[in-house]
């Protein structure tokens, strides 16, 4: 193998033609409730985590609808089941729910 | 893409006939000089066009002022001398061989047509350093404008057609268009940014079929910034490999560019890509021929393929010779023009040379 | 003749019975720690003994706690395990009377009526006659309240009726088969035999009449003894394995074995302790709104049979009305709790140092208010002006992002977590060295001060350290005439046990009226931290019902002491709801500050 | 009741002329409504629905119509080319040299549609697959042959074309394009059930009751996902697909997505070319940036500088169909006020 001194830079595309748009299976995540999001962001902005891991439910979930899933089960075990974000969530979507039933499931 | 397009028709330029003062390319004067020097042949020998060379043209600074590391107001007195240097052989047009000199001699010239008084004083600077004065040309004109305005004329004289010889059908090519050459000033070019027509214009006329694929408009991946620095280069092979990976399903038989850095650099890393990860994007593992547009014009009017140069590119283009039924001497491609063997180069580990 | 072929299916039952006591309670001694081993032998032969045997007559005989909460199950309790017990011990007395020999068949004293018909004239016959019979009367008194309760729930106190697994079923009705058996089988012999007391000469001199009747005599002591041996077998897979569960409980507690969330024997214990008596049912928040069945009485059963379910773990508020109703005093919501950290994985704790907490200079008073503050800043605010008013110096931990005290993480079953971040906060109120840390959340509060392990720091909710003002002069407030009530927020009443010092101030500043469920009976907000699964709409109707119960008492403001209750009752109140330092602002003396310098040290201050 | 015999000249019969003049002729004034095109309904004739209920464009046309009265006069084919306004009338003048009378004219000539061609990197009249919203609405009410052969799995609408666009020289934004992306991207869902619709959006102004509620509903009942971002580049792969590249901005990543069908939803634009003269002198006062300006945005929102010329519907700017009948209406009211203080 010849040695160039650089390697092909990763492509950071969201390919939606071979990416499943939506992952989250029913019965860990309740699709209904989690298709109210407006990604307005509130529950990030709450978060105490967002300030030392970068947590964010937005991203996660919006991730997920596009089909990258690698993070959910980090991001889920991340969370402080604080509950902040469901009492400012203008949807009321109940987050930390979600995260735990992520860590408990499979996926 | 829809053949009753008409939306090029929106983008034209005039291109004079005739009467050039013709302005080098370095890069393809460095990797494959043969295509300029054919083109010039094809010109002024079977065209009888007049075209005219100063040999004290210089370097038009592109790669400098991609790399930010030359004035622009050095490069803009580097320009006016080319100017005056076209004036004193008494010529008004300018045929310029590279993609990236034809992007920077037009930004020049708007930039000065907006901003006068930085013409006043580039004047001001030539006559100072060279005691020199200059016109603008009337008309600036890339080779692959000139081919295109003269491609029936060609087309009358060609020897070959694009058209596979096995089989009787035409050839797929897909083409790449320089950046610089139309995504600046769209309404300088043949057909605009979205539909260029300058090389899809060539390879109907000649008898190809142009292919349209998704990543059409991206770059090369040549990309001063990116290629100059070793770090950044990364960037640079990845934009390769998304263009020949969206190429790659429609099995083209060749990509016909109008740029040398694109020639280059969809060329030399077709290898470097089959070195790093094991793949060509042809089905033969020999990869898919890259071909400028004056190697083409001059292998349709039966040049020698070596003399033309083309045994200086990397993706081997016997495949494609054969293809069209061009006649070549195996024999010759190693050997100087004077006959002494040249000596053949290593073979690379993937790639089928 | 001591022997019958019927006595095999009872013998086999007791004999199973024995077998699988001994599978289940063998091991628990084993995996006993080494401390509560010696534990055990240290308190071995010690008072502590003796009042567990007080305890177990008054508990597992008499049923003294149901009798206390609700008077006809106590009853109804009491006659069975009562009636039995005795039933057993008179008949083993009766048979060493006739024998004069303490050695004779397990079976023998049980059937006594088949192998010795008739009478016999031994010393003190019909006494032992007429005392077995009375005590056959009691069962089927006690008996009998249960069918009636079974069928016409609400008719005997308990509101809703248990919804008994087909096991238990089974048990229940063996159980329920064996007195009437034993009644007809010694009755059926009586009318052959005679001999019967007041309750079975009648029921023989009556059954004599009809004929053939004394062809059913075997059978019917066939199906005494298998209903016996069915009940055995069924016992160890049921709920009536708390017969003799409780019994070990109550020795095991009093021993000083407790529950906690390291320990698991015990969690063992009391599950099995669980009589499935169903009072928790009636006290259920979440039940009294017909929402969901994941109260003790099931999630123990099911979890009995391994069958949880994460509704089971997840959707239940944590506010512990179960666990102080809860006859056994089974800690339902520790062995939840430890269930919860079972199904979840394991995550480093690494993951919760993570949280990095500002340090802040130093302090003597420090106040914090948690990761709510932010979402209720009125609360803060109210501190603010309170604090002020009474001329000191604080500062808040709070001051540069939320913190976590790691009582979420620790009640969504994430323990190790959850402590990873106490240790965090800890380290830092350590670094601060604060003499009195005061938080304004009781979720805080009850986990700094459960977990934490601060040596030189005095942890007080705001409440107790108002009431502390108040009480010490510090703090001059006026008394409007409003009508307040208070309302417990579960985390600061039943599990930190303040209850009378957020009055104590509501009483200097208000006229406090209480609710009818207050205390130790209070009822949940709603917005429970640990009700992970609990939708919205549970949520709004749990927080109607409480705020219909605390505005019964008249109130026109209702107070609490808890951000997360202020915010849930607050949400669609049509009275004020609000925290009680934001109440007590608005009765501060004018001439407070002034007064504040002036006092001399108080007797019992807070600010040394 | 008194019986005007005034003319009133209403240039436009599209929903705003004809809304406009059923109302006057309740009035009892005398109508007539020039249409340049061959039948009056301006585009609202041609649409498939119109939001937020879903009534069909030419049901709500009929609606007016058969409400109607005998005194409304439809001219059809006739091209106004200029109003000419004498001491107290107009002179209303065709494209066939006519002249009209009238005491007060109506401007209701609505909007054109952007000529989605100009967005070149769309692909609009290069990729047969892409269809400007006015068509689909079209192939909806199957007024026009799709150009789709077999039903399409995968669709994308893009939002804001033309509109708050410098490069196409409009900058203000069209409104009901928004509302109508998930109107149609329900009605793919409808029409085909087994296509996946995806809306590229780069705002999305849910301003109405009921909007909020289907646009919502378009996502938990219809699947429609709304990425945002603008759709930038627009190719063919071998198959015929359309190759869409954009950068899903939420997320700050690139995106890349193949569709079957490009729908293009076109923002609107002013209709030119109508000269208004004052006593011999042309007047543009009016005739804003955009759209024709009235005298204030709030309460002479119909009234013009020219005292007698009005203005309804959407040649005022953006407006859906609810709207522009409320406009007509509203309009009716300030010309019959002119007209009795006259």
């Amino acid at each position: 193998m010849v040695k160039f001194g650089f390697s092909v830079k990763d492509n950071r595309e969201i390919n939606l033609d071979e990416k499943e748009p939506f992952v989250i299976e029913a019965g860990v995540v309740d699709v209904a409730e989690v298709d109210r999001c407006i990604f307005c962001g509130a529950c990030s902005a709450v978060c105490p985590q967002l300030f030392s891991t970068g947590l964010s439910f937005r991203k996660q979930l919006l991730s997920a609808r596009r089909g990258l899933t690698s993070e959910l089960k980090i991001a889920a075990g991340e969370c402080l089941m604080c509950n902040k974000c469901q009492l400012v969530c203008p949807r009321d979507i109940n987050i930390r729910a979600i995260w735990l039933n992520l860590l408990t499931s499979n996926i | 893409m829809n053949k009753e397009s008409k939306v090029w028709k929106n983008y034209q330029k005039e291109i004079p006939e005739d009467h050039y003062f013709y302005v080098r390319s370095c890069i393809r004067q460095t990797f494959f000089p043969g295509a300029e020097a054919s083109l010039l042949r094809l010109l002024r020998n079977d065209l009888n066009r007049d075209v005219f060379e100063d040999a004290r043209h210089t370097c038009c600074t592109g790669i400098g002022y991609h790399a930010d590391i030359i004035p622009l107001e050095t490069i803009m007195t580097v320009m006016a001398r080319q100017f005056s240097l076209m004036n004193e052989g008494g010529y008004s047009n300018m045929l310029v061989s590279c993609v990236t000199s034809f992007g920077l001699y037009c930004e020049v010239l708007d930039m000065w047509e907006h901003s006068p008084e930085l013409e006043a004083k580039i004047r001001e600077q030539l006559f100072q350093s060279t005691g020199r004065e200059f016109d603008k040309p009337k008309h600036v004109v890339h080779g692959s404008d000139l081919v295109y305005r003269l491609r029936d004329e060609i087309k009358r004289k060609n020897v070959y057609q694009l058209i596979n010889k096995e089989t009787n059908q035409p050839l797929r090519v897909v083409e790449h268009v320089g950046c610089h050459y139309a995504k600046i000033f769209p309404h300088k070019s043949v057909g605009g940014a979205e539909f260029p027509e300058v090389l899809s214009g060539m390879i109907e006329a000649w008898g190809g079929e142009v292919i349209d694929y998704p990543e059409r408009r991206h770059c090369c991946g040549f990309g001063f910034r990116h290629y100059l620095l070793q770090e950044n280069r990364g960037y640079s092979i990845a934009q390769t490999r998304t263009k020949l990976r969206s190429m790659e399903p429609y099995q083209p038989d060749f990509i016909l560019t109008n740029c040398p850095g694109c020639t280059m650099f969809l060329d030399r890393w077709q290898y470097t890509l089959a070195e790093m990860e094991g793949v060509t994007y042809d089905q033969k593992g020999r990869g898919i021929p890259v071909l400028s547009y004056e190697e083409l014009a001059a292998l349709l009017m039966g040049f020698d393929p070596w003399e033309i140069g083309l045994h200086m590119h990397q993706v081997q283009v016997e495949q494609l010779l054969d293809k069209i039924g061009i006649r070549y001497d195996p024999d010759m491609k190693y050997r100087a023009k004077n006959g002494d063997y040249m000596g053949k180069p290593a073979a690379p580990d993937v790639l089928i040379v | 003749m001591q022997f019958d072929w019927f006595v095999i299916p009872f013998v086999v039952g007791l004999v199973f019975l024995i077998g699988q006591l001994g599978r289940i309670y063998v091991p628990w001694f084993i995996k006993l720690s080494r401390e509560e081993k010696e534990m055990i032998r240290r308190h071995w032969w010690s008072r502590r003994t003796l009042g567990a045997v007080k305890e177990i007559i008054q508990e597992c005989l008499l049923h003294r706690r149901i009798f206390r909460i609700n008077p006809p199950l106590g009853f109804m309790h009491l006659s069975f395990a009562l009636g039995w017990f005795l039933l057993i011990i008179t008949g083993k007395l009766e048979a060493l009377f006739y024998t004069h020999d303490a050695l004779n068949p397990l079976w023998y004293p049980l059937f006594f009526k088949y192998f010795e018909p008739g009478r016999h004239a031994f010393f003190g016959e019909s006494v032992f006659i007429q005392l077995m019979d009375f005590w056959l009367l009691v069962i089927l008194g006690g008996q009998s309240i249960a069918v009636v309760k079974r069928l016409w729930p609400g008719k005997v106190g308990a509101k809703k009726k248990v919804q008994h697994a087909v096991y238990n079923r089974v048990a229940l009705m063996s159980l329920w088969a064996i007195f009437p058996l034993r009644l007809l089988a010694e009755s059926v012999t009586v009318s052959y035999y005679g001999g019967g007391g007041f309750l079975t000469g009648t029921l023989g001199t009556l059954l004599a009449e009809v004929p053939g009747i004394e062809r059913s005599q075997p059978v019917l002591w066939w199906a005494y003894s298998i209903a016996l041996g069915c009940f055995f077998v069924a016992m160890p897979f049921s709920r009536y394995m708390h017969i003799p569960t409780e019994v070990l409980l109550i020795l095991f507690r009093r021993w000083g074995i407790k529950n906690n969330l390291v320990a698991h024997t015990m969690s063992e214990v009391e599950l099995l302790s669980c009589s499935a008596c169903g009072m928790c049912l009636e006290v259920c928040p979440l039940n009294e709104q017909e929402l969901v069945a994941s109260q003790p009485v099931y999630f123990l059963e099911r979890l009995r049979m391994g069958w949880t379910k994460p509704s089971d773990l997840w959707k239940c508020l944590n506010c512990g009305r179960c666990e102080a109703v809860c006859p056994v005093l089974v800690k339902a919501n520790t062995i939840r709790l430890k269930e919860k950290q079972k199904v979840l994985p394991a995550i480093t704790p690494a993951e919760g140092e993570r949280v990095k907490i500002p340090a802040i200079g130093q302090g003597r008073l420090l106040l914090y208010s948690g990761c709510m503050g932010k979402l209720v800043p009125s609360v803060r605010q109210a501190m603010d002006v309170v604090l002020r008013h009474a001329g000191l110096d604080y500062q808040w931990l709070d001051d540069r992002g939320n913190i976590c005290c790691g009582r979420p993480l620790l009640l969504s079953g994430q323990v190790d977590r959850g402590m990873a971040v106490l240790k965090q906060l800890e380290n830092t109120i350590r670094e601060i060295g604060p003499d009195i840390l005061v938080t304004t959340c009781p979720i805080c509060y009850n986990m700094i001060n459960k977990y934490a392990a601060l040596p030189f720091t005095e942890v007080l909710h705001h409440t107790e350290f108002l009431a502390g003002l108040i009480h010490d002069n510090r703090l001059k407030v006026e008394a409007h005439k409003e009508k307040l009530v208070f309302h417990d927020p579960c985390e600061l009443g039943r599990q930190s046990g303040i209850y009378e010092q957020p009055r104590e101030i509501l009483r200097c500043i208000g006229r406090l009226v209480e609710p009818q469920d207050n205390k130790a009976m209070s009822r949940c907000c709603g917005g429970a931290l640990s009700g992970l699964m609990v939708d919205m709409s549970e949520k709004v109707a749990l927080s109607e019902a409480t705020r219909n119960s605390l505005l019964s008492s008249g109130a026109q403001k209702i107070i609490t002491a808890c951000p997360l209750c202020r915010k849930t009752l607050g949400r669609q109140a049509n009275v004020p709801v609000l925290d009680v330092a934001e109440e007590l602002i608005r009765h501060l003396s004018l001439s407070n500050q002034e007064t504040a310098k002036e006092k001399s040290p108080p007797e019992r201050a807070f600010i040394s | 009741m008194k019986k005007h015999n005034t003319q009133i000249i209403i240039i436009g019969g599209g929903l705003a002329g004809l809304e406009a003049a059923k109302w006057l002729v309740q009035y009892h004034y005398k109508v007539v409504v020039m249409e340049q095109e061959k039948i009056a309904g301006g585009h609202v004739v041609n649409w498939h629905s119109l939001y937020p209920g879903g009534i069909r464009g030419d049901e709500l046309i009929n609606n007016i119509f058969l409400t109607k009265d005998s005194m409304v006069q439809i001219l059809t084919n006739q091209r106004v080319t200029k109003v000419e306004k004498r001491d107290n009338f107009f002179w209303v003048h065709t494209s066939q040299g006519e002249r009209l009378f009238a005491e007060a004219v109506l401007l209701t000539t609505g909007f054109k549609l952007f000529n989605a061609a100009l967005k070149e990197e769309l692909g609009y009249g290069i990729f047969p697959n892409v269809v400007t919203s006015a068509e689909v609405e079209q192939i909806l009410a199957s007024r026009m042959k799709p150009p789709w052969q077999l039903p399409p799995r995968k669709v994308a609408i893009i939002h804001c074309v033309g509109s708050r666009d410098m490069k196409a020289g409009n900058m203000y934004c069209s409104k009901v394009c928004c509302m109508a992306g998930v109107k149609t991207a329900i009605h793919f869902n409808q029409q085909y059930p087994m296509c996946k619709v995806y809306n590229f959006y780069m705002d999305l102004r849910m301003h109405g009751n009921s909007y909020e509620a289907l646009y919502l509903k378009a996502q938990t009942e219809y699947g429609v996902q709304f990425i945002r971002g603008r759709v930038s580049e627009l190719s063919a792969d071998q198959y015929g697909r359309l190759v869409l590249k954009s950068e899903d901005t939420l997320l700050g990543k690139p995106l890349k997505l193949t569709v079957d069908v490009v729908v293009l939803m076109v923002g609107m634009e002013q209709r030119k070319g109508l000269v208004v003269s004052d006593r011999g002198k042309e007047l543009a006062a009016f005739d804003g940036q955009h759209f024709y300006e009235p005298l204030n945005a709030y309460d002479d929102a119909h009234k013009t500088c020219l005292p007698g010329l009005f203005l309804g519907g959407a040649c005022k700017g953006p407006m859906s169909a609810t709207e522009v009948i409320v406009d007509a209406r509203a309009a009716v009211q300030v010309i019959d006020q002119y007209l009795q203080n006259n």
